[in-house]
């Protein structure tokens, strides 16, 4: 193990699995002479040569779908959006012939794509730029979703997405990029299945169930927690679709309180997936209403101040962990 | 592989015929509510796909939108594997899963049947770009309707495959209505291959009558670009005698236009060349036809005698691997 | 009052704004010359002329935008998708454009903008026809949207919509345009507001919650289940957004046992946050878990038989009921 | 309404140099961290929105991409306004809540500001369809950069313009480079005036570093459209002197490139056409460049002691009649 930023651990997973695999490619808005927006795809280019890492225009749409008809055929197109909120004027590609070519031909074309990019909120982005597109994809038939917040994760789950024989996306965040974390040495080949959510601290008293962005947010609001004696359970889901209901069900059996700590948007989000399936399935087991804490339901405004209060933050959490403990 | 040349015409007048009593049949049955959802019948279109499968290899790749059943036809995918698609049985060439918008035949190099208008051309885009990729000597082959070329997709699509010079045939099924909206109230153009223009690709106005035309100007086209790789447009003009769909009973148009085309017939037409090059008799035709509405009505036996896709079959095309969301 | 058909009332509904105000006008596929795909502007263009009652090209995208555009400079665009599964190439219009503009421009420009055609599942029309829209645009901040079940509601709402000074979406459902119900007569001027549900049955034991296609599933099944002694309450929610949370807790603290049934897919559908907002609010209200009937998570296959295994139809709704009852 | 021709050559220069200073001042409030978010810079382009003011009336509407500091200026935004925007405080044009990439101004008929790549054309086609549909004889400017082109919805809305006839310009800011891609590698044509061929638009290629020609050559546009609607195209080709955003290096260009645009700098220019002509003198222009930048100067001052927008309106700008969800 050695210590490297998000952003390097999903340079390694796209170098390993462009090293392993002719047919996969890379494809995007300045992915090559650019190194990527992000500086995600850095060296690749010169790794990998101008046929397999591949500047687009600005075409979503067109891009996303070469990519899906590339797919049929055979090749392992990995799409990067500049960041998802842009995958919006892609979205008819991404939820209809992505996710829907398997069934629609009776099984004969499934589509090995793997869509990434940054994901959810950013800072100070704005209304336009700040979509976290999870519930809306998660609700699409077909796809899967990851949502990987650590450098580990990150390496495993978009390995293992590139190769998925279905459309998958990998949503990184872009407040993540610089972050640090352990990962597995290059030659130790680390593939983290999909749908397996990963217990980041056990705890006793509440469950707070998170991804993305917000597990860092977590495990700081559970320091905090334990010197008031609160024992949180922090379960980061890491795929939210397939949703590992097991690991969701088993924290929440041994804490019996739930909180859900989630980037997106309230109406629809993730948590309220969440939350359906823990009181459809365990309604015993709950003690108390689970709480989210999510965005605001409103669009995204510029002001830093007023951006932190759209945004579920520490304050928040702990206030919601209290109130579910009742204490 | 059968080089563009050598293709009976005979054979393609067969295909041609083959489609229109399908089609026939089809919205027979689809009267007797044997057939659900959308429908959409090529009848008077028949040449456009039979020229282009002449002008083409059997590997090439074909993909178009979801006036589909012809092109899985001239393909091979055989009758009773596409009335089965109509009935939703599980012997259909989307196992009844698609339907009529959405016929695939994946070892015929058919790739759909796609039912959102122009969102099939980036698609085949990615097919084109697959090709290159493999450094094959393939050609795509990517039908659209004269609709789709206001859609954003094409025009992505198009700007791509123009910069990447991807080997494809972009071939604007121009029957002059997108649904009851003729071309003159759809596009500011005054004829549509002037678009193609706005991405520097080559484009050719083709008369999507006369099977000849159409497969002579796509041979030389798809054998350019085998030679080396790019993307052409042809607009090829033909007219569709039936409504948009079935139930559209295309008061849009007049009966006098109709009967203009319904004269310069395409099947008609290629019989009467035939004909009069001494290459096909009367009775060799009469039993062509015979032949393709056997085939047809023994299809639609078929289909009806074939078993739907099991209950318990409902989650296995969501994902390829078998996962359950 | 007197009856007629759901499409008729909607009709009347555009015939009614369009003559009261003269920056309404009707765009879309269709919607002028052919008087509609599915005749909802039957008469429209011969009464209000083609100034007023614009057909388009096949460009979603494009005069989705557009209705935004004049929007912004006083018009009041009534905006049809033939189907909203066509609305997913105008996505990035619908969700960014349209809601976010007030709050951008500081609050500077509004946008009265109504979209409106046929939602969800129809018959046979197979994966790409058959979104159900709502959960996606429900998940975007801004935007208002209801569901019309009955042609009284398809009007009121629907002119209601045309008046609204934001973005609505009025989602209506193919399968009910031919359906009849008594309306006021067209003298009587019917509006119902956005936000209010409609109990369309009173019941003791269960409250069934639903909207669209579902109402009369759940009318059917209320019959079914009255003879086996069990009293559905029946909540329409009209809305999705803005939630009526009132009418649905005020049932809820009733019957104490909640089934919910909709027509979209599961996976961060409506029925998840309508069963947060429950829990959350007056969980001690719940006597058992409530049980949502959506429609399976598989993208829609043509097949007829499997087409009504993906829907939820009565025998789901009812054994979902009898669970929730512990009958 | 001031008539085009009218515009004093030395009050737009000044607008020019208002301008530039507003862009260095910003661009130093970024790297100080007073500025969040992406923020772009105009510094070069100077000519092409005080070209199309001059060509324009006050009620013409304007819109542009998130490159749109300029464009409220020279719309009389005043530059407290701006700079207080950037800051994200309440007195700014869109309170605080839109910031860099979203400037909007409804008194002065600015409508914005737009951050997704050509997804502003759409709208722009609508505010041209509401002056049609008025009867009025107004222009919409639709602004947008060289990589917008390749965007789905700046084709269909330019295929609705042309259908519909709608009264505007679109102007294409060439500046080269959308990011880092240059306009060779993202579009397949040679010169992207050529796309208006697609949709029979007329179009032409404008030097967009002299101001005389961008405001004369609109202005007959201009005055065109006024008498007959239609839409017209033109390429006006520019540069950057920045960075694509305040995070660009701009690697992807040579110090050569960039030195030669300079030389041909657009304020450079218009101050030596005007004093040849002897209608500046070298103190006329320090003054204004003095007020420039005292302006500016003081726009920070302004937002710096602006309040913030309050905690409390969070909900209050989400629907217009204040609904909660
Ligand atoms: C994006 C989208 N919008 C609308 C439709 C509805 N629709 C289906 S076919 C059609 C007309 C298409 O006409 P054309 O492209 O000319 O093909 P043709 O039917 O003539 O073969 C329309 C509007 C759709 N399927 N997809
Ligand atoms: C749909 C979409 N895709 C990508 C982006 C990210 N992006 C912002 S600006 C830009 C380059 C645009 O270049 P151009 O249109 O030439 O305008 P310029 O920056 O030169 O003014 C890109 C790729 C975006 N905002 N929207
Ligand atoms: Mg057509
Ligand atoms: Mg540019």
């Amino acid at each position: 193990m050695r210590e490297i930023t998000y952003r390097q651990a999903l340079n390694e997973a796209l170098a390993e699995e462009l090293e392993r695999d002719p047919n996969v490619f890379l494809m995007g808005e300045e992915v090559a002479e650019y190194h990527g927006a992000y500086k995600v795809s850095q060296g690749l280019l010169e790794r990998f040569g101008p046929k397999r890492i591949i500047d687009t225009p600005i075409s979503e749409n067109g891009f996303a779908g070469l990519g899906v008809g590339a797919a049929m055929v055979g090749l392992r197109p990995i799409v990067e959006f500049m960041t998802f909120s842009f995958s919006f004027v892609a979205f008819d590609q991404v939820v209809n012939n992505a996710p829907n070519m398997f069934t629609m031909s009776g099984g004969q074309f499934n589509i090995p794509i793997t869509f990434r990019g940054p994901n959810g909120p950013a800072h100070q982005l704005g209304a336009t730029h700040s979509h976290a597109t999870e519930p809306l994809y998660a609700n699409a038939p077909g796809l899967k979703i990851c949502t990987p917040a650590t450098p580990r994760d990150a390496k495993g789950l978009l390995k293992t997405a590139v190769r998925d024989n279905n459309p998958v996306l990998v949503l990184e965040a872009e407040l993540l990029y610089s972050s640090k974390g352990m990962v597995e040495l290059p030659d130790e080949e680390l593939l983290i299945p999909l749908g397996q959510a990963e217990v980041k601290r056990e705890g006793s008293d509440v469950s707070i169930i998170c991804y993305a962005q917000t597990v860092q947010l977590a495990l700081a609001a559970a320091a905090q927690l334990e010197e008031e004696n609160i024992s949180s359970e922090i379960v980061d889901l890491r795929s939210i679709k397939p949703l590992d209901e097991k690991a969701i069900f088993d924290s929440v059996a041994k804490t019996h309180r739930v909180v859900i700590v989630e980037q997106d948007r309230p109406f629809c989000g993730v948590g309220a997936e969440v939350c359906y399936r823990i009181q459809k399935n365990i309604f015993d087991a709950l003690d108390a209403p689970i709480i989210r804490v999510s965005q605001e339901d409103v669009p995204m405004p510029y002001n830093e101040r007023l951006e932190k209060a759209v945004l579920p933050n520490a304050g928040k959490l702990i206030a919601a962990v209290k109130k579910v403990c009742y204490a | 592989m059968q080089p563009a040349e050598q293709r009976d015409e005979v054979e393609m007048l067969a295909l041609m015929l083959l489609i229109r009593r399908f089609e026939e049949r089809a919205s027979q049955q689809y009267q007797a509510q044997k057939i659900g959802g959308f429908c959409h019948l090529y009848i008077g279109q028949e040449a456009v796909v039979a020229g282009a499968v002449a002008a083409t290899r059997d590997d090439d790749y074909i993909i178009t939108a979801y006036r589909d059943h012809a092109h899985a036809l001239a393909r091979g995918t055989n009758a009773d594997a596409c009335m089965a698609e109509l009935f939703g049985k599980e012997t259909g060439c989307s196992r009844g899963l698609g339907g009529s918008m959405h016929f695939f035949n994946r070892s015929r190099h058919m790739y759909g049947g796609h039912a959102i208008v122009g969102a099939h051309v980036p698609l085949a885009a990615g097919m084109a770009f697959a090709i290159k990729y493999r450094g094959e000597d393939r050609v795509t082959l990517c039908f659209f309707g004269d609709g789709a070329i206001n859609q954003g997709s094409f025009h992505e699509a198009l700007n791509l495959m123009a910069l990447y010079k991807l080997p494809i045939v972009l071939i604007c099924e121009n029957n002059l209505f997108a649904m009851g909206t003729s071309v003159k109230r759809s596009t500011s153009l005054k004829q549509i291959v002037d678009r193609a223009e706005g991405y520097d690709i080559p484009g050719e106005i083709v008369d999507g009558m006369n099977f000849r035309e159409v497969r002579d100007k796509l041979a030389e086209i798809v054998s350019s670009i085998r030679k080396d790789p790019h993307p052409a447009f042809v607009e090829i003009r033909t007219y569709r005698y039936r409504g948009h769909s079935m139930s559209d009973p295309a008061s849009y148009r007049t009966k006098a236009e109709l009967e203009k085309y319904r004269l310069d017939d395409p099947i008609t037409r290629l019989r009467a060349q035939l004909t009069r090059e001494g290459k096909l008799t009367h009775e060799q035709f009469d039993k062509i036809d015979k032949q393709a509405k056997e085939t047809v009505l023994a299809s639609v036996k078929f289909a009806e005698k074939s078993p739907e896709p099991p209950l318990e079959k409902l989650y296995d095309y969501t994902y390829a691997d078998g996962a359950k969301p």
